[in-house]
């Protein structure tokens, strides 16, 4: 031993454990009550009574008791960090076991700040166990009223929209010109009867003149004369064919 | 002030209800706590909170004086439904009106909230019974509304050919859209459209 | 008593929760209400029931020596376990602080439910994330917290000035290079007998 300050005998040894193991939270929490109980400050706290505490409650738990994991492992790296710390200087392993001890005591100190601060909090006067709020608040109440807006731009349009909507309303459908589906479907059906050649579907239509120049009546052609030709189709009367997508449509007879 | 003042003082401040001295007393172990009450009661006379006996509970409350600014009300602007215009129209048109005449004339059912809205806003008033079978509610418009809307009276509502030279005769799409969408229904809940009033 | 002194009092008497000098002000006119709190504070400084500001905000509470007067008639708050309170400082004095900090501090995994308890108690909040990777949830304390530990800002966390200048803040490894480097020799003095900068 080539640090005696450090590595003094346990201050406490007196402190016999009968400890249960679900009374720590982790290893670390154990480390820190054994510790404690150097009752010495923890920045000269000997590490190695520490290890040498740790390790002889494990050892003696074991008997008794599944332990935990963690709680294995710790002591296997406290083993390892004894045995390294005994070693003659010169002969100490990469990591330093010294720096590993100060930082196990870092740690340790850490923890015990914590844990007295979180001690030194719950004992505060605390709201509603030591001082008290108002028992019954009369409450800072706010209404909330709506304000209705309308304009009278609004209101007067409105009611010209009630009349509107009211008045009686006749609706007239004016004749319109059209090519009925009868009508294309004999007329395709007579055409393709001529020739057995591709024909475009607009080589159908009534030619150009008289009241067939009217664009919408040639619309409604076109659509009927359509619609004849897939039904010609379906009966299996004619064949249709269209080279490109929107390209013009092609129909023979199916002989 | 002395500790069993403060204690007096801390207990009724905590309490959840009123407190009577009997409560106070047995809180306190038994100390007498009639002249501690009556210490405070003058301590508080003067300020923001006031400590009161009220058949025989001791309570603090708020200065009755500052009521008023402990009790706000925050307006909030709210645009008028279209239901609600065209029902504060028909009554400014045709009042008095009842709902069932409101109902024949905008040629859809009115849901009872939109005639509640106009209440609230304090432009439509309950101006009696009609003297026919069922003596049926019937509305009017009121005061505020005439001045809200910058009216002198209801003669200056501009009339039908007014309206039509005006151009809001015309049917409006957007009306009849608005109408299909339901919107009245979202804005009213249970309103049935086409209503067998018609 | 001045009337905005007893409108303040009033407010924060009828207040059901502790108000920001903000909420005061807009509450009354946008006074400046801070002289008037002060006033308030040293008026009721040694009276049963104490203002006291929390976090920024303002609020009555008991005076802390009638507790055991109080205590009896209420329920006591829940009590947290070891492992809560531990957690609760480490944010408290940490924040904001990950779960992986807090673990590191307590050398053990945190249960999924110790922190719930914390947030649901209203003392601890989600702050956001910290920007390394994998984006760590990271927590803070509330005004609640404040509230409810009596203390008017983190600043009068019980010993957080010794803690922190002996370092006991600072990340251990942190901690440990400042030792390495020798910066801190003369506050860790002890530690140097045992260390290895000996």
């Amino acid at each position: 031993m080539n640090e005696p300050d450090l590595f003094s005998p346990p201050a406490a040894e007196a402190d016999k454990l009968h400890l249960e193991l679900d009374g720590w939270e982790g290893p670390l929490d154990l480390l820190l009550d054994l510790a404690r109980r150097q009752k010495v400050d923890l920045r000269q706290i000997s590490i190695l009574a520490l290890v040498d505490q740790y390790l002889a409650f494990i050892e003696a738990e074991r008997m008794r008791l599944e332990l935990a994991a963690d709680y294995l492992v710790m002591a296997a790296w406290l083993a390892y960090l004894k045995s390294a710390l005994l070693l003659p200087r010169e002969e100490q392993p990469d990591p330093d076991p010294e720096e590993l001890a100060l930082r196990l005591q870092l740690r340790l100190q850490r923890l015990n700040a914590m844990r007295d601060a979180a001690a030194r909090l719950m004992a505060r006067d605390r709201l509603g166990r030591d001082v008290f709020a108002r028992g019954a608040p009369e409450g800072l109440r706010l209404d909330r009223r709506t304000r209705w807006q309308c304009d009278w731009f609004g209101l007067v349009s409105s009611y010209g929209q009630v009349q509107v909507r009211t008045r009686p309303v006749v609706h007239m459908v004016r004749e319109r010109p059209v090519m009925t589906l009868d009508s294309a479907l004999d007329r395709v059906s007579a055409m393709l009867g001529i020739t057995l050649d591709w024909m475009e579907l607009r080589e159908f239509l009534p030619a150009r003149d008289g009241e067939w120049t009217e664009p919408r009546l040639r619309r409604s052609a076109l659509a009927s004369s359509f619609v004849a030709a897939l039904e010609l189709a379906k009966q299996g009367r004619a064949q249709l064919r269209q080279d490109v997508t929107f390209g013009p449509l092609h129909l023979r007879r199916l002989a | 002030m002395d500790d069993l003042t403060r204690a007096v003082e801390a207990a009724l401040f905590a309490a959840e209800a009123p407190m009577t001295t009997d409560q106070l007393a047995a809180l306190l172990n038994g100390a007498a706590v009639l002249p501690a009450l009556h210490a405070l009661v003058d301590d508080y006379a003067e300020r923001g909170v006031h400590l009161v006996e009220r058949g025989g509970r001791w309570q603090f409350q708020t200065a009755p004086d500052l009521a008023h600014l402990l009790r706000r009300t925050r307006e909030q602007p709210r645009r008028l439904s279209r239901a609600a215009t065209e029902v504060l129209a028909i009554i400014a048109y045709h009042e008095p009106v009842s709902r069932a005449q409101i109902e024949a004339i905008r040629g859809v059912q009115t849901a009872k909230g939109t005639l509640d809205v106009l209440l609230e806003a304090g432009w439509v008033r309950v101006a009696g019974r009609r003297d026919v079978p069922g003596r049926p509610v019937i509305y009017a418009t009121t005061a505020d509304f005439l001045s809200h809307f910058g009216l002198a009276s209801r003669r200056d509502l501009p009339g039908i050919d007014e309206l039509r030279a005006a151009g809001l005769l015309d049917p409006v799409d957007e009306a009849f859209e608005a109408l299909a969408r339901g919107e009245e229904a979202d804005e009213q809940g249970a309103l049935e459209k086409g209503g067998e009033s018609a």
